[in-house]
């Protein structure tokens, strides 16, 4: 957690600048605000496992993100961490099946289709990596490149769906700030398991 | 950037203890979740109005709650819709048994927060019914976007159905009215200049010194179009004739006609836009029976403004007259 | 400079057009001379207030004609005081047979002006009594210059001497309870940005992206001196610090406390404003008894604020909360 | 007339400016619609004499100019054209003494003393030109020279009088565009006769 949260410090202004361009400019800011809000719950209490874990940091920022992210990354957190919930060792099995079940929840309360240029896009393709890896370690890694490009073709796309969709045709040629916050904790949680 | 705050981060906070020290008498302040109640609340056998959404756009909606209108608001972040957990509590504080209508603004964050608080409230054991303004014509193909943003109307919207929950009506006759409201109402911004947000310090989008972007939102969003800025009377035309062909409105209409500022407009320059709208409503051969010029939902200190029109009948009449009760909008008490 | 206006030159007669269109019901709009009176006017037996001054200080003073504050405003020009013909006029459409207290700013345009108005009216019979505020303490040295200013204790004297009218005192006492309101009030004022006048087309002054000039007044005209810009904090001691000292304000006073933007400022930020003059108050032993925030007295649309102090005494908290019903200011009706 | 009204349109723009620094940047402004409203109201009416003349000017400039200025000018001329009404023939002596009557009223109104940097500081050198002056011709001309030197001697003072004495110190260093234009309505005024 302290990791994803130094991620999501890290590149707060970067979100700013893509959600300025075609959002409201706050992405970096929510994300930021919920990822500290999240580790200062998480200190406070002693958690049971990574289930317990994912569930009060999905509470931490439903309760402070707001926007368009904090009610999807809550949803994704919460249905991964109820997936979880008890496990006490985490193979490729049953994160990507808890990964399936966060992507489900997002799509279920966004709404959102593939190449609508949001978090998906960039979700979708992790959960497909993770479905073809050989174990736990290069899934993680190959969905966080499997992020990573879905990120980037978010950039000719369309919006089709959040703010950005208000833009039309001028939201091309913009990378899309929900899809690379999702990125960037991909990658934080490879980085995480390799080291 | 320049604002009159002391850091970004303690902007909510401050502006909420301003409104505490303020208006001590008739609202109460939480700050943790962060919402306005009024100090009566909840009031018995009354419908419970809450509303909510990101900060910037004052005196919407905090500085609607009072008597005859809002009876909580839920501050966000700047721009930033607010959290399921504020709009649980304050629908837990405004519950006098008659149920609890959320209004909310058609934005992706502010739809899916508020739904959760419903779900949320819900399952506590409170009547909710929500109703989405998306009023703002500058939102074309609709089918393929997150939809019209709730703007202008809003405003309006929460008056009306204050009069009718301050007049005992049930959740599902405030509902009712408050979509038909929605449902005739249409609403377009343009902007002369962009806003700043406290967080990100930059301008929201570039305008060179004689242009305006014309369709814009009330969150520093780039808007339809820009174009060489031209007179009154041609900005006027611009925003009014998208409204008036998309209800449509048509001739022997009465209606509200809105004026609103975004923040940084001065009030003489809106009553200057005001007398095109009603020259312009005239030649259409609309009655505005009622009329409302100010600044009252905007986007920090954006320079610019937005017109809404609401057909009217008598029930709407009825409400928005009222007496009201707020620190924004008050008459009749 | 990128304006919701036609023209400069027609700027006034558009506004005063969709004024009179926005609030024909309550006012009579005059175009030559210019001025803006209450319908009902003139009220017999009743002692008339009239104000004027150089308009894009919107509200004031159009906005605050109707029951409860002024009988009759005369617009200027934009910044540039109104003429004695515009004031005769209207001191005659509001003579009511009890006298008429002229409300100047203490400005050399408007002194002269309403001298000659006053001249002119009392030729005509009318019994003309004036009082200049001038509570701006921005403005050293006042034996050497036109003196101080006249600015945010404009509006709450408007307020309270209305109330007084309206209770049919005689114009000596409405006119000693002014002047008791002048006395007793202090301002100072903050910008963020200068304004640009249509007819200059120009900024008042120049600020770099960080600094802001303290002490200015409400004509663009620069300040007393210039600095980094610092928390809402800070610059709320910048403003209150030199307000207390003058009259001085001293531990057990009640005042009223009046937080006005400058026009471009969010209305967040002037709560947050008024969260810090609060504190401050309260440090130095003030009760704050009355509030008011918003955009009062406005500078076109420049950012920044203006506090004013009033000590209060019984009369003056009486006339305050009396019934007003105009544009800019409404309670109690 | 029309030559006045056509200096103060030629040079509205210096004297907003100049005011700009100093005041409010409406001088040059209100001084141009008064002078076209003046034009407009001498074009309705017939009028007897100069000091006829005058009076409709003055009372043009009155309803017309507003702010400090409109007041000033139209006493300014509002005196003169009491002096010289029913004269028909103006000569050095009763322009004279009718620029006297003026110059007093101004000062009355204003309260304006010498070196306050206002108009006075130009009014007053032009009054004491006449005074020595030979003839109609060239009490004219120099008065517009000693109305000149003396808009030009405001540049260093420090205002005591109107909108820019609220500068104090920093009112230094500009020149006061009621002394200009001031200097302008006198140039003007020897144009007119030389011609
Ligand atoms: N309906 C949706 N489904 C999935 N993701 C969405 C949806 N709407 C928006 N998003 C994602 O949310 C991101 C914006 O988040 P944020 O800026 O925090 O919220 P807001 O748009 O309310 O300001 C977008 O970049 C996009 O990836
Ligand atoms: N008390 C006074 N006596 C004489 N002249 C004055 C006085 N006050 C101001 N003035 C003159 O008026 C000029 C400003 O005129 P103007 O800009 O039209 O009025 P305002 O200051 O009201 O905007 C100053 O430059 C000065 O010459
Ligand atoms: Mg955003
Ligand atoms: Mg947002
Ligand atoms: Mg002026
Ligand atoms: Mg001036």
């Amino acid at each position: 957690m302290t990791r994803f949260a130094a991620s999501m410090a890290e590149h707060r202004e970067e979100l700013v600048q893509l959600d300025t361009a075609i959002g409201d400019g706050d992405h970096g800011t929510n994300m930021d605000r919920g990822m500290r809000k999240a580790l200062e719950k998480l200190g406070a209490a002693e958690q049971a496992d990574a289930g317990a874990v994912l569930k009060t940091v999905a509470m931490a920022l439903i309760s402070s993100v707001g926007g368009a992210a904090g009610p999807l990354y809550g949803t994704l957190l919460l249905q991964m961490g109820t997936a979880l919930e008890g496990k006490d060792d985490v193979d490729l099995e049953t994160y990507t099946a808890a990964w399936r079940k966060g992507v489900e929840g997002v799509q279920a309360r966004g709404k959102a289709e593939p190449r609508d240029k949001t978090m998906v896009d960039a979700l979708l393709p992790a959960l497909q990596a993770l479905e073809r890896a050989p174990d736990l370690d290069s899934g993680l890694q190959d969905a966080a490149s499997a992020a990573e490009r879905g990120m980037l073709d978010t950039i000719p796309l369309i919006a089709r769906k959040g703010r950005a969709s208000y833009l039309g045709e001028r939201s091309k040629d913009h990378q899309d700030p929900g899809a690379t916050s999702t990125y960037y904790l991909c990658q934080t949680a490879a980085e995480t398991l390799a080291s | 950037m320049k604002k009159l705050i002391n850091t970004p981060d303690d902007l909510l906070r401050d502006a909420l203890q301003g409104v505490e020290a303020a208006h001590g008498d008739r609202f109460r302040v939480s700050y943790d979740p962060a919402y306005v109640v009024r100090a009566d609340a909840p009031v018995q056998g009354k419908v419970g109005l809450v509303s909510g959404g990101g900060s910037g756009h004052e005196p919407m909606h905090g500085g609607f709650v009072g008597p005859g209108m809002l009876d909580a608001a839920c501050p966000g972040e700047v721009f930033t819709s607010p959290t399921p957990d504020q709009m649980q509590a304050a629908t837990q504080a405004v519950d006098g048994g008659a149920g609890v209508l959320h209004i909310v603004k058609n934005y992706t964050g502010d739809v899916m927060n508020f739904d959760m608080a419903a779900d949320l409230t819900r399952a506590d054991g409170v009547e909710v019914e929500a109703v989405v303004t998306n009023d703002d014509v500058a939102v074309q193909d609709s089918l393929y976007t997150a939809g019209r943003r709730g703007v202008g109307i809003t405003v309006v919207l929460e008056k009306i159905a204050g009069g009718a929950a301050e007049d005992r009506r049930s959740l599902q006759d405030v509902a009712e009215l408050a979509r038909r409201v929605n449902a005739n109402g249409r609403s377009m911004g343009m902007a002369l200049t962009p806003c700043i947000t406290p967080a990100s310090g930059n301008p929201s989008f570039e305008l060179t010194e004689d242009e305006v972007e014309i369709g814009i939102g009330i969150h520093g969003e780039p808007g339809r179009f820009r174009e060489k800025i031209g007179p009154a009377s041609q900005i006027a035309e611009r925003l009014m004739t998208p409204i008036i062909e998309d209800l449509p409105f048509s001739s022997g209409d009465r209606v509200l006609a809105f004026v609103n500022g975004m923040g940084g407009t001065p009030l003489i320059e809106l009553y200057i836009m005001y007398n095109e709208v009603a020259k312009i409503a005239s030649a259409h051969g609309l009655t505005i029976e009622r009329n409302l010029i100010g600044n009252y939902i905007t986007s920090l200190e954006m320079a610019g403004c937005s017109i809404t029109l609401l057909k009217l009948d008598d029930e709407m009449v009825r409400y928005w007259d009222a007496p009201v009760n707020t620190p924004g909008l008050r008459w009749g008490v």
